[in-house]
């Protein structure tokens, strides 16, 4: 009798933890239908008090210096501190003025920048004028600045400033996507000398940029603070303060922003909070197609060298599928380098849609009738993701054997950059569709030099990148940019995987969350109701 | 249990004095109430885990979208994850790869806590002095955190997971073992040993080590439910086992972040892992009752 | 007490050098260049070799050493890396948070754990088997759970169920009533693993004191089992727990690094998953060197309490 | 209550007017159980008697008998699982039994105090003695806290506490043994009770520190009037201590009376057989100790008629079937059992002979003295005259206690100080002395466990040994017959049949069957488990055995054994023997020659007979002074001339005469100067100046 009471409370305690689970599975979305999202924070909406967005950030932050800024959640604190010559429209992606007013080019290789008058630094600094344009661009070429975004200028020849508020590039050959240079995005923001210099090496803490917001405090262990910049061009924004806090794990965003105790998840990517998120009735802002990931092949390799079996590869996995089986709102099927929002893009090239047989069929032709072994990179942080091991099971059923070698992201890094692999993988978000083909298939950026990790060196693709880069019509210029994905597609050095969306749920109340196509929030038109 | 108490209390040896039949040594299992409970829990648990081949359910790997997310039936005990596959069936071969690291872990830690805290122990001196030195330099670190620093260096998978929780559990039973062994040092067994100059080697494989094996064992038994546990936590900063491999703690790791929609992902394996770990407990409650009779629960 | 707290100082600096020496060489193993990793996507070619000059990196492997070595002696921790902020101030901003969660952790569960664990051991003591089995079973199977996996369910429980406790904000020591809210689920979710490993400990401790011929002699005197328990069987049984006390100090500083990530406070073990993440070796480096320290000198100090309250130990 | 009938009742010493007043205890049919998994322990089953205000009362019986439980169920303090399940307990009339928790603590420590065994373990480590003492006076006897203390200092000083004022805010630990059993009983009269039970008060404690304690005990009863019941196996101390005697076994009083009946005339078989376990008072030797055979019946069965039955040597069919109550005989005494004399109906010592005889092994086939090829050939060469086994000189056994700091000197203790000796082949030599006084260090040495820092052992042939505690000396993982060949297996003598053979013969020699070649360790009594320790010791076929303390743990009746087997393999062997004991009647009577060591030095060395009878060094006088003798008349008789204070550091030894701080004859030469130890009368040495 005793023994069996014993039994009884180990019993008894499971259950009630699998009860406890239960429940607040069961009827969370339910009750966080009415209350969790109504819940908002008093602070930010009661009248009077200022406006206060609380925004999930989702990693350590790395620092905000134009310089040397990388990675995007940083990028976009830097997008909001900073202003360029030009600017992204969020809704459509267009270039647009921003700090230049206008400008003018008549050979894409001279361009003369007419700038903003009247434009305040934060902090106190004073007014912008064509020197800090000079110095900043200056400051990305200098050796000792050591920026990775240098070589973004390798096309200038000279920069100067006529008057105050006049700039004139002129470039050693034409490029007719310069403005993305200048643009509101790593090396075009533009800084301020004098705070360059008070700061010496502790630049990248203390960002002081012309843009809507001002960084007011950060502390890398636990929040970016930004406070509205009231002297903006544009006027003030609607709302005075922003806080960042860092939450890395999902879990506990989701169930923050379920609490109310922030108002918006910057990028939430994974399906299932969505879900929760989505039923609970907050509001699921998001961009499609911001970037597609690619499968990288290394060439050298000597099975993947044949083309016939990077083909069946293609045709082996059925990435839209998986692509709805896994995460249909995070993701869907990619069928080119290019996104299709982009200039240039173009779906008349070989598509392959998933065929088993045929791909069986190509890999017997290319000598692999029982398959082969082959090892993808990836990341120990992400592990082998659900849909790793789906590819995994279509690769198999095909006879080809996917073993994942996971290493630690600096590694896995490491190892992508210096070409050292068999197949890893790629996602390059950007707005400039000749970047992107540029970074991936010019011999010039062959790993280790560049993003040309599969070591892709075709004359003859190459020479239309080159034509297509000078070409100033712009109905020639997307004819070769077809013709580019044409081959790319038929030679897949490069399988495009799937096209991402960016997520950012928030509360209802929040308004003007509008994601651009570099996965960026402008928070200047985000307002609290 | 309480045969230790009545015998101080009536002033009794505690040992009968009326001959038993001795019971090779794991008549404990049999005999012992907690061993009992144990095996009452692990039998079954290894029984099906192994017979899983035979019985008719989905392959672990094998997924299936269309049955995304399913609550336990039938026909999946433990429903399904988001791919649709088998929870049961994985919970079942990811028992497998817990207890081999589970195992292997208490086997490394006895195998070198044996040799190196024997040596410790019975040397002393200068060997006792190095080997001392090292142990207390690798208990330093937090265990967690050198089993992370480990994997960091060997990279993700079943071995470097195996060496990452050993690195940290050896130092502990060359510690145990030498305490024992310096306890055992000055038992009169060994002083009776001695005086018929019985060789140092003698001592040690004869009146030493068998004598630390049982309170060894319960410490292994520990270690190989601490071993379950630590993989899980590695699994979850993405440092343990990889998928698709399963293990408890990756599946308990995936099925985390559906706690909210699907609970029994991550719940069931865990409370399977709460049993396995707590049937080691009994063992080793077990080994140390039928060891001293003293020990309580 | 002297001349014994120094021999044990002296240990403890020579097990510090091993520690050193260990972390050091030990970093250096992990696979690949490490100037190139840290520098991430972004460095080549002579970039590279410059900033692997600024790192010291170039020199042979014992000058690194002798530097390192020199450096820790000096207390002298450099920069990282990644954010180039000065080690030691991170680390001291860092700490004070990390301390104040293991600290509530450590006087939650002492708090919770020795009445619940020597009310089990007075019960089983008594032979009122069914209350014991209660709380010693509960103990073990809270004992039992993953840490992350607890802080979920708890956070799932008092966050968002019950709208008790914040499960995300500023960590700030401005606002004290707020910190206190913030850190609470961290320390519950910690405390309820510490709570059921120390009440086990503390039953076991004082049913073996309560076997004791001493505490027979106290009942003997007619002393009331209040006074038989509180003041002889727990006064003795102290000396057991505060080695387990100082003991699971470590097994808290492991929590603390998964409880960290998990609800996102910038203690020490935010700063080092994040120099791990980051391939910041110096961080890594002085942070873990900083554990191993806080580590060992919890040992000593507990070992020092031990020999302080054992009237028994004398020197 | 006031039937006088109850069968077991102690009559009340003839003389005093006691039957106005009630007898202070009533205890009737009291039965203790332990409910254990393995079954129920019937620990008292069913124990009756009285005692009278002021009266001390002794309990005598082996372990197990129940004595303690008897006692604890007095209080009713018995540890779970145990349980008192009848009876009827009355305290100056009041009955304790049903009594709850507050009203019996009210009774405990005020009305009745109790003096545990083990003062070691008896006081809170971590408590001062004041805290431990105070509050319960506080609490019983309403005093204030200053008066409390004043009462405790009070009490400490007379139980003999010197510099109580200052003593009491010592801890235990900073107090010796005695120090803390004269602390136990303080506090145990604190609150003047009328009742002491004492629980074997001195059964831990050094010989010179028992006298001392037993005095203390008598006095502190007698000018307090309380009464006390004393629990105890040492008849001697009965002997010494007690008017009354009850005598338990298997949860039953067998017998009762007054001392001297007891010891004068016997009535149960079982008190009439343990009387005959001792070595004789007279001193005199080669009569074979009475062994009584078997072993006390397993508590947890049901026992139909006499629990003794097994055992007694005069069973008849009734005992098997009737149990006999305890029946009142003539005087005082009752006894249970259906005999009305016991044993002495039958005739005493024709029985008892008869038992002694049949019990000699009949293993006469002599010893095989080269039994085996390659067996042990030790002669190493031995100065002077063949007949010395054993030759030790000058030797020093000093322990350096290491420092915390390197750079610091530790104190250095000596063990032994310079002892020489000489062991005749055949000859048993004992050595004496209170623990810490060297004599298992010398035995260490002999046996190469431990390394002298001086002086030369020589050895002629090997020597062996026998441990105290047989348990601890077996590797509990070793079967019996893996035990006794392993110093063959060691040496690697004889095949693995050879050593086989001679385990097989070692076990019939030292009385045991060979069924328990295969057993284990824990599976034998104390008794079987020395037995196997002497097979051990004489597989090598040694010329000389250690025997260090190879009866203390053993109880009276097993202990009788061990001394016969011992005797009869030292005449048929010819062995030598070093017997290590502070179990002076023992010693007196298997020994030959005696060492007294005192404080790591030899004081005395001679014959047995003549030291024991007429001793000449202080300490070796004010030694068997302390030592109690198991006859009442005598012990009447002897005026005890108590040993003053303790024995004193090892580390610190007092300059001059290790002796000097104890001998009630010192003078200042004895100070200054260390007597060396000097012939004195034919065949003895002394150190002492005031001998020669």
């Amino acid at each position: 009798m005793r023994r069996r009471w014993k039994l009884n409370i180990g019993v008894l305690t499971a259950a009630v933890i699998l009860l406890l689970s239960a429940c607040s599975n069961t009827s969370d979305p339910a009750t966080g239908n009415t209350t969790s999202p109504s819940a908002t924070d008093s602070s930010t909406v009661a009248s009077g008090e200022p406006k206060v967005l609380k925004v999930r950030f989702y990693d350590d932050p790395a620092g905000y210096d134009p310089a040397n800024i990388f990675r995007i959640e940083n990028e976009n604190i830097a997008f909001n501190i900073f202003s360029g010559l030009a600017s992204y429209a969020s809704d459509t992606g267009e270039i647009i003025p921003d700090l230049a007013e206008s400008w003018e080019t008549d050979d894409n290789m001279t361009w003369t920048f007419k700038l903003r008058q009247g434009v305040q630094w934060q902090k106190g600094y004073g007014e912008f004028t064509s020197a800090d344009v000079l110095y900043s661009y200056n400051r990305i070429l200098d050796p000792a600045t050591a920026s990775p975004y240098a070589a973004e200028f390798n096309n200038v020849e000279s920069m100067e400033a006529p008057d105050p508020y006049t700039v004139v590039f002129k470039l050693k050959t034409p490029d007719g996507n310069f403005l993305h240079q200048v643009a509101n995005y790593h090396q075009g923001q533009i800084v301020k000398k004098e705070a360059i210099e008070e700061f010496g090496d502790q630049v990248k803490w203390n960002p002081v940029g012309t843009g809507p917001f001002a960084a007011e405090k950060i502390d890398p262990s636990s929040e970016i603070i930004l406070v509205r910049h009231d002297d903006y061009y544009q006027g003030p924004a609607p709302i005075e303060k922003i806080i960042f806090s860092i939450i890395k794990d999902e879990s506990t965003a989701t169930i923050a922003l379920q609490n109310g105790e922030i108002d918006v998840i910057m990028r939430s990517n994974r399906e299932e909070n969505l879900d929760i998120l989505e039923k609970a009735g907050f509001k699921m802002n998001h961009v499609e197609n911001y970037a597609a990931s690619l499968k990288v092949f290394n060439l050298e390799h000597p099975i993947l060298a044949n083309r016939k079996v990077r083909q069946a590869w293609a045709y082996a996995v059925d990435f839209d599928a998986i692509a709805e089986g896994v995460s249909p709102r995070l993701q869907k099927g990619a069928k080119s380098l290019l996104l299709d929002w982009m200039e240039g893009y173009s779906e008349n090239t070989t598509q392959y849609s998933y065929d088993p047989e045929k791909a069986k069929q190509l890999l017997a032709e290319a000598g692999y009738p029982d398959g082969f072994t082959i090892k993808q990179d990836g990341t120990s942080a992400s592990g082998v993701t659900e849909q790793m091991q789906l590819e995994q099971e279509y690769l198999k059923a095909v006879g080809i054997e996917l073993e994942f070698d996971l290493v630690d992201t600096p590694t896995y890094n490491e190892k992508r950059n210096s070409g050292d692999f068999d197949v890893s993988g790629r996602l390059l978000p950007a707005v400039n569709p000749d970047m992107v083909l540029f970074s991936y298939l010019h011999p010039d950026n062959i790993a280790p030099k560049g993003l040309n990790g599969a070591r892709y060196n075709n004359p003859v693709l190459t020479e239309k990148l080159e034509s297509a880069r000078a070409e100033k019509d712009s109905a020639k210029r997307l004819k070769l940019y077809e013709e580019v994905q044409q081959i790319v597609m038929e030679e897949v050095p490069y399988l495009p995987t799937y096209a991402g969306n960016v997520y950012w749920p928030s509360k209802p109340n929040i308004e003007g969350i509008v994601i651009n196509k570099l996965a960026q929030v402008n928070f200047y038109g985000v307002d609290i109701k | 249990m309480k045969q230790e108490a009545v015998a101080r209390a009536v002033g009794q040896p505690a040992v009968a004095s009326r001959p038993r039949i001795q019971l090779p040594y794991l008549s404990f299992l049999y005999v012992n109430k907690n061993a009992k409970w144990a095996m009452v829990i692990l039998l079954p648990i290894l029984l099906i885990t192994f017979l899983a081949p035979f019985l008719p359910l989905q392959a672990p790997l094998e997924s299936n979208i269309r049955a995304s997310l399913n609550a336990p039936s039938l026909e999946h005990p433990f429903g399904t994850d988001k791919l649709g596959r088998d929870v049961f069936s994985r919970t079942l071969s990811g028992i497998k790869v817990s207890l081999f690291v589970g195992m292997t872990v208490a086997l490394i830690s006895l195998a070198f806590g044996i040799a190196l805290g024997t040596a410790s122990g019975f040397f002393g001196k200068t060997v006792d002095r190095v080997i001392m030195g090292v142990v207390d330099i690798f208990l330093a670190f937090p265990s967690l955190l050198l089993a992370i620093g480990l994997v960091a260096i060997l990279g993700a998978g079943t071995v470097p997971v195996i060496c990452a929780i050993s690195l940290a559990d050896v130092p502990r039973f060359i510690r145990l073992q030498r305490s024992l062994v310096l306890s055992l040092k000055s038992r009169p067994f060994i002083d009776a040993a001695r005086t018929v100059q019985a060789p140092r080697l003698w001592l040690m494989t004869k009146h030493i080590v068998p004598n630390t094996i049982a309170p060894l064992l319960v410490a292994a038994s520990i270690t190989a439910a601490n071993a379950i546990l630590i993989e899980a936590s590695l699994s979850f900063l993405g440092l343990g086992i990889l998928p698709p491999e399963p293990s408890l703690g990756n599946i308990i790791k995936d099925g985390q972040v559906y706690l909210q929609q699907a609970w029994w992902i991550s719940t069931l394996p865990g409370a399977v892992i709460l049993l396995i770990a707590i049937s080691l407990h009994f063992l080793s409650d077990g080994i140390r009752e039928a060891l001293d009779p003293r020990a309580r629960k | 007490m002297l001349s014994y707290a120094m021999k044990r100082i002296m240990q403890l600096i020579v097990t510090m050098f091993g520690v050193v020496t260990l972390v050091f060489f030990a970093i250096r193993m992990i696979p690949g260049d490490p100037a190139a990793a840290m520098a991430g996507d972004n460095l080549s070619g002579a970039a590279l070799e410059e900033f692997r000059r600024k790192l010291g990196l170039d020199a042979p492997l014992w000058e690194q050493y002798a530097d390192y070595l020199l450096s820790v002696i000096r207390f002298d921790f450099g920069s990282t890396i990644t954010t180039s902020l000065p080690i030691a101030g991170l680390m001291l901003k860092a700490l004070p948070i990390t301390l104040m969660v293991a600290g509530f952790t450590m006087l939650l569960a002492v708090l919770i754990a020795i009445p619940l664990g020597t009310v089990a051991a007075f019960l089983a003591n008594k032979g009122k088997k069914k209350l014991d089995n209660a709380i010693t079973w509960t103990a073990m199977i809270v004992d039992l759970m993953p840490a992350f996996w607890t802080a979920l369910l708890l956070m799932l429980f008092l966050s968002l169920n019950l709208k008790l406790l914040p499960a995300s904000g500023a960590v700030s020591f401005e606002d004290p009533s707020l910190m206190l809210k913030r850190i609470a689920l961290p320390v519950v979710v910690l405390a309820v693993s510490q709570v059921a490993t120390l009440a086990r400990i503390t039953r076991t401790a004082v049913l073996e004191v309560l076997n004791e011929d001493y505490v027979r002699t106290a009942r003997s005197m007619g002393m009331s089992e209040m006074v038989v328990v509180f003041r002889h069987a727990l006064k003795n049984a102290m000396l057991p727990i505060i080695t387990i006390v100082g003991l699971s100090f470590g097994n808290l500083l492991n929590g603390t690094v998964i409880v960290e990530f998990i609800f996102s406070i910038p203690g020490i073990g935010t700063l080092l998953v994040y120099g791990i993440n980051s391939r910041d070796y110096p961080l890594v480096q002085n942070v873990i060197l900083f554990y191993a320290f806080v580590f060992v000198a919890i040992n000593f100090i507990t070992d020092m309490v031990y020999k302080k309250v054992d009237p028994r130990v004398q020197f | 209550m006031e039937n006088g009938a109850t069968a077991g009742t102690i009559n009340r010493p003839a003389g005093k007017q006691a039957s106005l007043t009630q007898p202070l205890l009533q205890v009737q049919d009291l039965h203790t159980h332990f409910f254990t998994e393995s079954g129920t322990v019937k620990a008292v089953n069913g124990v009756s008697f009285e005692l009278q205000r002021g009266e001390r009362l002794a309990v005598v019986g082996e372990s197990g008998s129940g004595k303690s439980a008897m006692a604890m169920s007095l209080i009713q303090l018995i540890a779970y699982p145990g349980k008192l399940v009848s009876g009827s307990i009355r305290l100056d009339g009041k009955e304790l039994v049903g009594l709850g928790e507050p009203e019996l603590n009210k009774l405990r420590g005020s009305a009745i105090g109790t003096v545990f065994q083990d003062p070691m373990s008896s006081l809170d480590p971590v408590m001062r003695v004041e805290d431990q003492m105070i509050q319960p006076i506080r609490m019983h006897l309403k005093l204030g806290q200053k008066e409390a203390r004043k009462h405790a200092v009070d009490l400490l000083t007379r139980v003999g506490i010197p510099d109580a004022d200052n003593r009491i805010s010592a801890y235990p630990f900073e107090m010796s043994g005695g120090m803390r059993q004269r602390v136990m009983i303080a506090m145990a009269l604190s609150c003047r009770p009328k009742l002491i039970l004492a629980d074997e008060p001195t059964t831990a404690l050094d010989v010179t520190i028992q006298a001392q304690i037993v005095e203390l005990l008598k006095t502190m009863t007698e000018t307090t009037g309380s009464a006390m019941m004393f629990i105890t196996h040492d008849l001697g101390l009965v002997a010494r201590f007690a008017q009354k005697v009850a005598v338990m076994y298997a949860g039953k009083i067998v017998e009762s009376g007054t001392v001297g009946e007891i010891f004068s005339s016997p009535k149960h078989p079982y008190t009439q057989s343990l009387l005959k376990t001792i070595p004789s008072v007279s001193g005199e030797k080669r009569r074979r100790l009475l062994q009584i055979q078997g072993l006390p019946p397993d508590m947890k069965l049901h026992i139909t008629g006499c629990s003794y039955k097994e055992r007694c040597p005069a069973a008849s069919e009734r005992c098997y079937t009737d149990a006999p109550e305890l029946m009142p005989r003539e005087g005082g005494q009752s006894a249970a059992c259906w005999l009305k004399n016991g044993l002495m109906t039958e005739g005493y010592e024709s029985i008892t002979t008869l038992l002694s005889q049949g019990e000699k092994p009949e293993a006469k086939e002599g010893w095989n003295r080269i039994p085996l090829n390659g067996s042990v050939s030790e002669q190493p060469d031995s100065p002077g005259d063949d007949n010395v086994v054993l030759r030790i000189t000058d030797l020093h056994k000093h322990f350096k206690k290491a420092s915390l700091l390197p750079w610091k000197k530790g104190a250095e203790i000596r063990a032994v100080g310079g002892i020489s000796l000489k062991l005749q082949r055949g000859e048993t030599m004992g050595i004496v002395g209170e623990s810490g006084c060297g004599k298992s260090t010398t035995a260490r040495m002999l046996l190469g466990l431990d390394e002298p820092t001086s002086g030369r052992i020589e050895i002629n042939g090997s020597i062996q040994i026998v441990f105290q505690d047989p348990y601890s000396s077996f590797n509990p993982k070793m079967k019996i017959s893996d035990i006794i060949a392993e110093p063959l297996h060691v040496r690697k003598i004889g095949t693995k049949e050879e050593r086989l053979r001679r385990v097989r013969e070692l076990i019939k020699k030292v009385g045991l069957d060979l069924s328990y070649l295969s057993r284990y360790p824990s599976q034998l009594s104390g008794g079987q488990r020395q037995r196997v320790g002497v097979a051990r010791a004489l597989a090598l076929d040694p010329s000389i055995v250690v025997a260090d303390e190879p009866t203390s743990a053993l109880d009276v009746s097993v202990r009788a054994q061990i001394i016969n087997l011992l005797c009869d393999l030292k005449e048929e062997m010819g062995l030598s023997f070093v017997f290590i004991s502070h179990d002076l009647s023992t010693v007196r009577y298997i020994s030959d020659t005696i060492a007294v060591m005192y404080l790591g030095e030899i004081v005395e060395y001679g014959p047995a007979e003549e030291i024991f009878v007429h001793p000449a060094h202080p300490y070796t006088k004010a030694l068997l002074a302390a030592v109690p003798v198991p006859d009442p008349m005598i012990e009447g008789e002897r005026t005890i001339e108590q040993l003053r204070g303790e024995l004193p550091s090892p580390a610190n030894p007092p300059a001059g005469c290790a002796f000097s701080s104890r001998c009630p004859h010192v003078t200042a030469k004895c100070t200054e100067r260390k007597p060396p130890l000097r012939g004195y009368l034919e065949r003895r040495e002394v150190a002492c100046h005031a001998v020669s």
